[in-house]
């Protein structure tokens, strides 16, 4: 579910700015320590120096997680701050790497643009490491069991869930949906329609980095322990999940997220665990070698 | 220029009268010698029929017209003859062969070349690039002869001759000046004529052009037809998809009207252009 | 008065330079038409006055006001709307939102003009959920003729609007083009269908290599036989 | 031997030993393989305030990272220091010895790989002054059965060259012992999540689980554990599972957990602990015992060969730490560098243990300490020891 | 009819310069002064600093391998995308499956997991073919796709094949064989072939001539050496490579391969047989990555799954980018500098700025700047130079692509052909025959014809 979030937002860069953004599973990092760090300093108040909260625990020994207590039932209101601020901070940093980056290159073609993203990747990856060290650690405190899911995994999925329809609301009620899916199909005439493109591409990022930020906080919410490599092992699964749905549709991204995760479960019944994800991806390749979209799609002619 | 006139009128005569149902006389036209004859094609897009049953035949050494309003189904056919599409019935046979569902360049190599409505050229390959890729059956297309050493002699003397036709032909369609620029920096009509000069290029028997001048220069226009007649001459058969209907008129010995993706009628131009039906449907008030 | 006028234009792709001090006035609710052979510029005169290619000199005034600096939203907000000559419609949206994106920038899209636009060319009110990239050549052209239209602009600028039309649809399309332009719209044309243009039009002009060869009115270089031999195919 | 000596006629007053340590300091061991390197460096520290020798320690980072010790290693070899302390990983350690070690006759001296396919390679450049994990594994299978009673079991390891080899010994100690085996599974260290590792181990529902792997797994191993299993279910981990702070990283006492780990209880421990304490200002962890003897019997066995060359070295390595001869140990470093610069026989007795290494580099003798876990961190409960 | 038209009156004004068509010993020559230009660099940079010369000349035989390494990379990538479009994002798998293979065969049939015991270049045969092997199953089902499909499919089989090399059920099969799971394989190093040739009657003098030069004359360690002339045969190979893709490249074959890039359809249409040109060159493109896969991890005596992570495919990637696609030039210029630059030279800036400067650093940032020693900051940045290099790799990268998107040689046309295609004089010029035959001879390779 937590891929759906994220392969969401990289599905729209993907479609309307016509670049595999591989920076994008930095930005998920980038939400995940912006928005713990907001977290640990709202929970942790007084707890320990400032400094301490304010990088998650880079050291070993000091304040614990469930010192901190966070954890949604003890302290919903750290979490939600810190969620609201993952998703602030990261839309923050991928606006300026546009202004910085991006905006001069935007009549480049989507490989300058995707090797860029690379190094954007590296920079702000480092960049996290320099500052919150690149130890992994624990940050969650045990959350209690809410039927058979915990606590945690089920705000995960409402939170996801609720998201994902505030966005295709937004989409289909504003002109703004229509004006990216316009940009995605042909830039040089959305320009002549009068489409204020700049404007839409920063929409597009808001709306991308947002659910990458957010989707990097839950990841860590769902899963206990942070490191900066957090995004960057979950790229390749997100992209495949984009590419799998169609890029550009959300309900594509929603869908080839689910089934990523569906392979990797079902077939731990038949196959040793670490083969999993083996035969995800031997099913991943089936299905877009089968699939007649694969197939037929990219014959035009008139 | 002698223009043959091939009609057989009894034949048009039924079909004229009976526009609604050609299938029942589709390969009705008896052509002495026909190079590629379609029949009963169908091709649909979902719920578009796009192409509903078309039969024709194109005969050898001729310069036929292939006209219609606009979404009669023209260029799919031509995509369902080459093997861009699969037609969901019908068969189409080049040449004495039966080429139905092959892949393109199988049709190709067959001798039967088409160029595209909307050009396609290889934009960052250079104009003598696109020109030099164009002649079928090179030796150097060959990985092994392009590399080991010793094989690669008769490449080198293929690519010459090669490069001297393609400049001439590229002199020919004026775009000479231009051989060095990468295809995507031509304009709009610049294209049409890379197009049109490239599936020359790959000698072919047959030649079908879709809406090759639309969007070129009149004067330049004429030099082009000028040029198609006399490839004619030389034994060459043209299929041309063309709105332009001065030229059809002009230049062609036999004209197809397709529409709603079946044919309305065929027949020489004069008879064509005195149906009412192809009047109502396509001509407007023009004629 | 003068709606449009570039006066001394230099501009190009990059850093190459296609267009050499072109001049060339459009007035109110003038028709103007553009021939040449091909690669002489035409679409990139165009192409300029809308923003879209590298500005290298010269001025363009467009109702009194110098738009050379303009961003293309900025300007289709003045009143000029644009035709492309090629890549006119956006392939993977349905017909009617094609349309309904050519009145993006107005607040609300008028009901009335895709009425309009569906009585002049009905096959796109039946092919309205279809896709445009899956219509035909000449209904592409259509809906992108239709797409312009959607904001009355003051002046339109036609790239080749009748290529790859059928016959009866070309004279529709330069009834329909005489009628807009009879309603007071400035229209700039591009057209190979050359002699069809300079018949109908007000003034014209001859592009070569990038500079103005002749101009005169419409008639005029239609009489001229060194113009008939050399562009307009005798 | 120590006639060598005489080659600089001052005798070695005045040569420079070089060391190089090579552990690390981040990756999946970061956070045992910084004070790892800080013992290893004690000595030289420790010598250069107690004596006028200079020691040149070139101390570098693998990452854990078998690549990038390869290449540091390759820097150091380069940079001609002839003897290195390191590394901690087996994977790293063996790459290092066969790309860099053997090949260009320099010696290294591992304070913890304990993989038992390093007992095969060549004992005069590649030694180490942990034990083999033939006997950990033996220990734990000891612990797990005859201790704790399991009659059934099951193993989750990482699966490099230290976790395949511990969990193979385990799993042959277990059988021998007439435990049956339910599962051995293994993860990688790219692993996020473990669920589907631990449903097929732990969800076996054995009396007892071992688990093999380093800490930055290990806090997410945990954390699921407790998410989906029962509490009470005991688990056995050796060293590499042994961090302070792995309890609050996995937010859990872990007090199911049994560890065992290769102990230093020498006779120079207490000297050892103090120093530790007063350099550093925190109590030594695991294996930095060993990473000190493992330095120190370096720069005996070059003052005592007089030569800064790798093949003088490994001579004399066996020389300085073997019995016969006066012992020495933490202690008294700094008179034991000068019986060395003397040439007077000399054994090293060490921090971790008597430090006597076998002709295939492995130490003769080792003692086991077997600890629990709290919330506090780890703490060493008892202790067994093994003998050759 | 007309007369005057635009392209007889002027069109030559306005034709674009001619294109000089590049002969590959003036690109070999280019190459060499890239080359020769770094040496001298960190050359310098070190003697400055005071490294020792056995590190400053390790470090130069280092990239130089690695330079060997990524240019063989980028090259078979180039045969791939740039040239054909066919976007391979799973290279690292190709190579893994090359090494594994060779690994498998050359292993001694004692060791555990058990090989075959066959000599070395036996294994880089097997290697070689296996990864050909490899690329045939994958181009059957994946040449049938769109091209970002295509990319995710390459993509997933690189992963799969990590995937069950570190996997715990492929470690030990029957009869002693498997990839060992994590520890990997180890067998024999590929650079043992230059003791091979020192124990040869010619060979063995040369090589060991070569290395006594270094010893005596340069006072490099004879390791160092021995690394050297390893790296030698690997550049011998890369040039090998290199000119069979000149070779292609200038060849109706490679045009071929540019119309399928362009546009597949069109090529189609044309009567080329594009599928069957699509596969052959994946299937060769796939075994020079097996090569070099094995002549980079074979010098290791351990493969482990750890080599074959997809960051390698992006570091490749970025070296022919960095050279510019589609240049095979500039592959082997963009694979030098990545691994001078941006690979291992970080690594020597930090051994350079430690020579200046001790540095004791505090354990995180908020600390540095709460203590009370001002430098603290700096000291913590200085210390934290490994992440840094990274940083500054990605904006070494980003300030790149924005300035030049084209790679280090900018845009270059290398025209598909075999013959010189500057326009004719007359048909019957000897003068200008011969004149083509020259330039003939320079670009397509051997002067064979
Ligand atoms: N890929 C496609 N998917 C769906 N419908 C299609 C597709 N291609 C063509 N059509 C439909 O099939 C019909 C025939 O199209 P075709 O392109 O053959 O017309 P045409 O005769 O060439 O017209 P024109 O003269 O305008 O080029 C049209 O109604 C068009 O909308
Ligand atoms: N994007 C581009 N980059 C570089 N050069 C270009 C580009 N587009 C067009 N050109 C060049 O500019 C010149 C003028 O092109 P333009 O499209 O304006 O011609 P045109 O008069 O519209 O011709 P046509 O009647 O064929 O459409 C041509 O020589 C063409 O090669
Ligand atoms: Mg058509
Ligand atoms: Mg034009």
């Amino acid at each position: 579910m937590y891929i759906a979030l994220a392969a969401v937002g990289l599905s729209m860069t993907y479609s309307i700015l016509q670049f595999a953004n591989f920076s994008h599973g930095d930005l998920i990092t980038t939400g995940a320590f912006g928005g713990w760090a907001a977290a640990y300093l709202v929970g942790g108040w007084g707890l320990a120096s400032v400094g301490e909260l304010v990088l998650v625990r880079a050291t070993s020994g000091g304040v614990s997680p469930g010192q901190v207590g966070l954890q949604v039932f003890a302290s919903p209101l750290a979490i939600l701050i810190g969620m609201v601020v993952a998703g602030a901070v990261t839309v923050l940093v991928a606006l300026a790497i546009d202004r910085l980056v991006y905006k001069r290159m935007r009549d480049q073609g989507g490989i300058s643009m995707l090797i860029a993203s690379v190094g954007v990747a590296l920079a702000l990856r480092y960049f996290l490491a320099v500052i919150f060290t690149n130890r992994k650690r624990g940050v969650t405190a045990t959350a209690p069991d809410v039927g058979p899911f915990t606590a945690h995994e089920l705000t995960l999925v409402i939170i996801a869930f609720a998201l994902i329809v505030g966005l295709h609301l937004l989409l289909q009620r504003t002109k703004l949906g229509k004006s990216m899916r316009a940009m995605a199909d042909n830039k040089d005439l959305a320009l002549i329609t009068g489409i204020p493109t700049e404007r839409v591409i920063t929409a597009t990022w808001i709306i991308g980095a947002a659910f990458a930020g957010i989707s990097g906080y839950l990841i860590v919410l769902d899963r206990g322990s942070v490191s900066i490599n957090l995004g960057w092992f979950l790229l390749l699964l997100i992209f495949a999940a984009v590419i799998l749905g169609g890029i550009g549709s959300i309900y594509g991204a929603l869908v080839g997220s689910l089934i990523i995760g569906m392979t990797v479960n079902v077939s731990l019944i038949w196959l040793p665990s670490d083969l999993a994800k083996v035969s995800a991806f031997i099913l991943m390749i089936l299905i877009l070698v089968f699939k007649p979209n694969g197939l037929l799609g990219g014959v035009e002619t008139t | 220029m002698s223009r043959m006139s091939s009609a057989d009128s009894p034949d048009l005569e039924s079909q004229r009268d009976d526009a609604e149902s050609v299938d029942e006389d589709a390969s009705a036209r008896s052509v002495d010698d026909a190079v590629l004859e379609v029949s009963n094609l169908h091709k649909r897009f979902g719920g578009i029929v796009a192409v509903d049953d078309t039969s024709f035949s194109v005969e050898r050494g001729s310069i036929t017209g292939l006209i219609g309003p606009n979404g009669a189904g023209k260029s799919t056919t031509f995509n369902c003859i080459t093997g861009v599409y699969e037609p969901e019935d019908g068969s189409v046979t080049f040449d004495g062969t039966d080429i139905t569902g092959w892949e393109p360049h199988q049709v190709a190599n067959q001798g039967l070349v088409r160029t595209f409505q909307i050009a396609r050229e290889f934009p960052e390959m250079t104009v003598l690039e696109n020109m030099m890729l164009a002649p079928k059956d090179q030796l150097g297309e060959h990985l092994w002869r392009s590399v080991l050493p010793g094989a690669r002699g008769g490449v080198v003397e293929q690519e010459r001759e090669l490069r001297d036709q393609a400049w001439e032909t590229l002199e020919f369609f004026e775009i000479d000046h231009l051989a060095e620029e990468y295809a995507m920096n031509l304009s709009g009509g610049q294209r049409k004529l890379l197009d049109l000069a490239r599936a020359l290029q790959t000698d072919p028997e047959m030649l079908m052009l879709d809406e090759p001048m639309a969007g070129v220069n009149p004067t330049l226009e004429e030099k082009i037809l000028d040029r198609i007649h006399a490839l004619r001459e030389d034994g060459y058969t043209f299929l041309i998809v063309e709105h332009d209907m001065d030229l059809i008129m002009e230049h062609c010995e036999h004209v197809i009207v397709m529409h709603q993706g079946g044919v309305l009628d065929e027949g020489t131009p004069e008879v064509i252009q005195s149906n009412e039906q192809v009047i109502e449907a396509y001509l407007g008030g023009e004629v | 008065m003068t709606l449009l006028d570039v006066a001394n234009l230099d501009s190009g792709y990059g850093d190459l330079q296609i267009i050499n001090g072109v001049d060339m006035q459009v007035g109110d609710g003038e028709y103007v038409t553009i021939v040449g052979p091909n690669g002489a510029g035409k679409s990139t005169v165009m192409k300029s006055v809308f923003g879209l290619t590298t500005y290298m000199g010269g001025s363009i005034e467009f109702k009194g006001t110098e738009i050379s600096g303009y961003r293309p939203e900025e300007i289709i907000s003045t009143g000029i709307g644009y035709v492309p000559q090629s890549d006119n419609v956006f392939p993977s949206m349905s017909v009617m939102e094609n349309l309904e994106m050519g009145a993006y920038i107005l607040d609300e899209v008028p009901q009335e003009r895709i009425d309009r636009i569906f009585d002049r060319f009905p096959i796109l009110e039946e092919r309205r959920q279809q896709n445009a990239g899956d219509l035909s050549g000449g209904q592409q052209q259509m809906l992108a003729m239709g797409r312009a239209l959607m904001l009355d602009p003051d002046l339109l600028l036609l790239d080749e609007p009748s290529a790859g039309l059928a016959p009866d649809l070309v004279q529709d399309m330069f009834d329909r083009i005489d009628r807009i332009n009879d309603d007071g719209t400035g229209v700039l044309l591009v057209e190979q269908n050359a002699k069809e243009a300079l018949r109908r039009c007000n003034r014209g002009y001859v592009l070569v290599q990038g500079q103005n060869r002749y101009e005169d009115t419409g008639d005029a270089l239609l009489a001229d036989e060194q113009v008939r031999k050399d562009f307009l195919g005798g | 031997l120590n006639a060598l000596s005489g080659d600089d006629g001052s005798g070695s007053g005045d040569i420079e030993p070089r060391l190089g340590i090579l552990q690390p300091e981040s990756g999946q061991l970061g956070s045992l393989g910084t004070p790892i390197a800080d013992g290893a460096e004690l000595p030289a520290l420790q010598l250069e305030s107690d004596t006028d020798l200079t020691i040149d320690v070139g101390r570098r980072d693998t990452e854990t990272r078998p690549e990038v010790g390869v290449s540091q290693a390759q820097t150091l070899v380069d940079s001609g220091y002839p003897a290195i302390t390191g590394a901690a990983s087996s994977a790293v350690t063996i790459n290092i010895a066969n790309d860099i070690l053997i090949p260009n006759e320099v010696v290294g001296i591992s304070p913890a790989s304990t993989s038992p396919d390093i007992t095969g390679m060549n004992g005069d450049y590649l030694l180490r002054t942990c034990p083999s994990d033939a006997w950990q594994g033996d220990a734990m299978a000891e612990i797990a059965v005859n201790d704790q009673g399991a009659s059934s079991i099951a193993t989750l390891y990482l699966n490099n060259d230290y976790g395949q080899g511990l969990n193979d010994e385990f799993v042959a100690g277990c059988e021998d012992r007439g435990a049956e085996v339910l599962a051995e599974v293994s993860f990688s260290s790219s692993n996020t999540s473990f669920t589907s590792q631990l449903e097929n181990s732990a969800g076996t529902d054995p009396d007892l689980l071992m688990i093999v792997g380093y800490p930055e797994a290990g806090q997410v191993i945990f954390r699921e554990f407790y998410q989906n299993f029962d509490n009470d279910m005991p688990i056995l981990v050796p060293d590499g599972l042994i961090d302070d702070n792995l309890p609050t990283n996995a937010d859990n006492p872990m007090e199911n957990v049994i560890g065992t780990a290769p102990g230093a209880d020498g006779e120079g421990i207490d000297d050892f602990t103090s120093l530790y304490e007063s350099e550093y200002g925190s109590a030594p962890g695991v294996f930095n015992a060993q990473a000190y003897d493992a330095s120190a019997v370096l720069i005996l066995a070059t003052l005592y060969g007089g030569e800064v060359d790798g093949p003088t070295i490994a001579d004399n390595v066996r020389e300085v730490a073997n019995p016969d001869g006066e012992e020495v140990g933490p202690g008294n470093l700094d008179e034991a560098v000068e019986m060395a610069q003397n040439g007077d026989a000399i054994n090293y007795q060490g921090a971790s243990g008597p430090v006597d290494f076998l002709d295939n580099g492995n130490p003769s003798a080792v003692t086991y300490q077997i600890g629990s876990y709290t919330m506090d961190g780890y703490s060493v409960d008892r202790s067994v020891t093994y003998e050759a | 009819m007309s007369t005057e038209t635009v392209a007889d009156s002027d069109g030559e004004d306005n034709a674009p310069a001619p294109m000089v068509r590049p002969s590959w010993f003036a690109d070999i020559g280019r190459i060499a002064a890239v080359v020769a230009v770094t040496y001298v660099f960190f050359m310098g940079l070190g003697l400055l600093a005071g490294l020792n010369v056995n590190f400053i000349m390790s470090f130069l035989q280092r990239i130089t391998f690695y330079g060997a390494v990524f240019a063989m990379g980028a090259l078979a990538l180039n045969l791939h995308w740039g040239y054909t479009g066919m976007f391979n994002i799973g290279v690292v798998g190709f190579m893994g499956v090359g090494v594994y293979a060779m690994s498998f065969v050359t292993a001694s049939p004692d060791a555990s997991p058990a090989g075959l015991g066959l000599p070395i270049p036996v294994g880089i045969l097997v290697g070689f073919l296996a990864a050909c092997l490899a690329g045939l199953v994958i181009a059957l089902p994946a040449l049938r796709v769109r091209a970002d499909y295509f990319a995710i499919i390459t993509l997933g089989f690189s992963e799969i094949i990590r995937l069950l090399a570190v996997s715990g059920s492929l470690r030990t099969l029957p009869g002693g064989y498997g990839t060992g799971g994590g520890s990997g394989i180890s067998a024999p190093r590929t650079d043992s072939v230059v003791s091979w040739l020192q124990s040869k009657p010619v060979t063995g003098e040369l090589t060991d001539g070569i290395i006594w030069a270094g010893v005596n004359l340069g006072g490099v360690p004879d390791s160092v050496m021995e690394n050297y002339v390893y790296t030698g045969i690997l550049i011998g190979i890369v040039i090998l490579i290199f000119l069979l893709l000149t070779r292609i490249a200038y060849s109706p074959f490679g045009r071929v391969l540019k119309a399928i890039r362009e546009d597949e359809l069109a090529a189609r249409s044309l009567g080329k047989r594009t599928d069957r040109a699509k596969v052959v060159v994946f299937v060769l493109g796939c075994g020079l990555m097996g090569l070099a896969g094995m002549l980079w991890l074979g010098k290791r005596t351990l493969v482990t799954p750890n080599h074959i992570r997809p960051i390698w495919t992006f570091y490749i990637f970025v070296a022919l980018i960095v050279g510019g696609a589609g240049s095979n030039t500039g592959s082997v210029i963009g694979g030098f500098v990545f691994a001078a630059f941006v690979y291992d030279g970080p690594d020597f800036l930090k051994r350079v700025i430690e020579s200046f400067y001790e540095v004791q650093s505090p354990p995180t940032i908020a600390d540095a700047f709460v203590s009370s020693n001002p430098l603290a900051v700096i000291d913590y940045l200085v210390n934290s130079m490994d992440e840094i290099k990274y940083i500054i790799l990605g904006l070494v990268l980003i300030v790149l692509m924005i300035k030049r998107p084209q790679g280090l040689l900018g845009h270059r046309k290398e025209i598909a052909a075999a013959v010189d295609l500057s326009r004719p004089s007359t048909p019957s010029d000897g003068a200008n025959s011969t004149d083509e035959s020259a330039t003939t001879g320079s670009a397509g390779g051997e002067s064979d014809e």
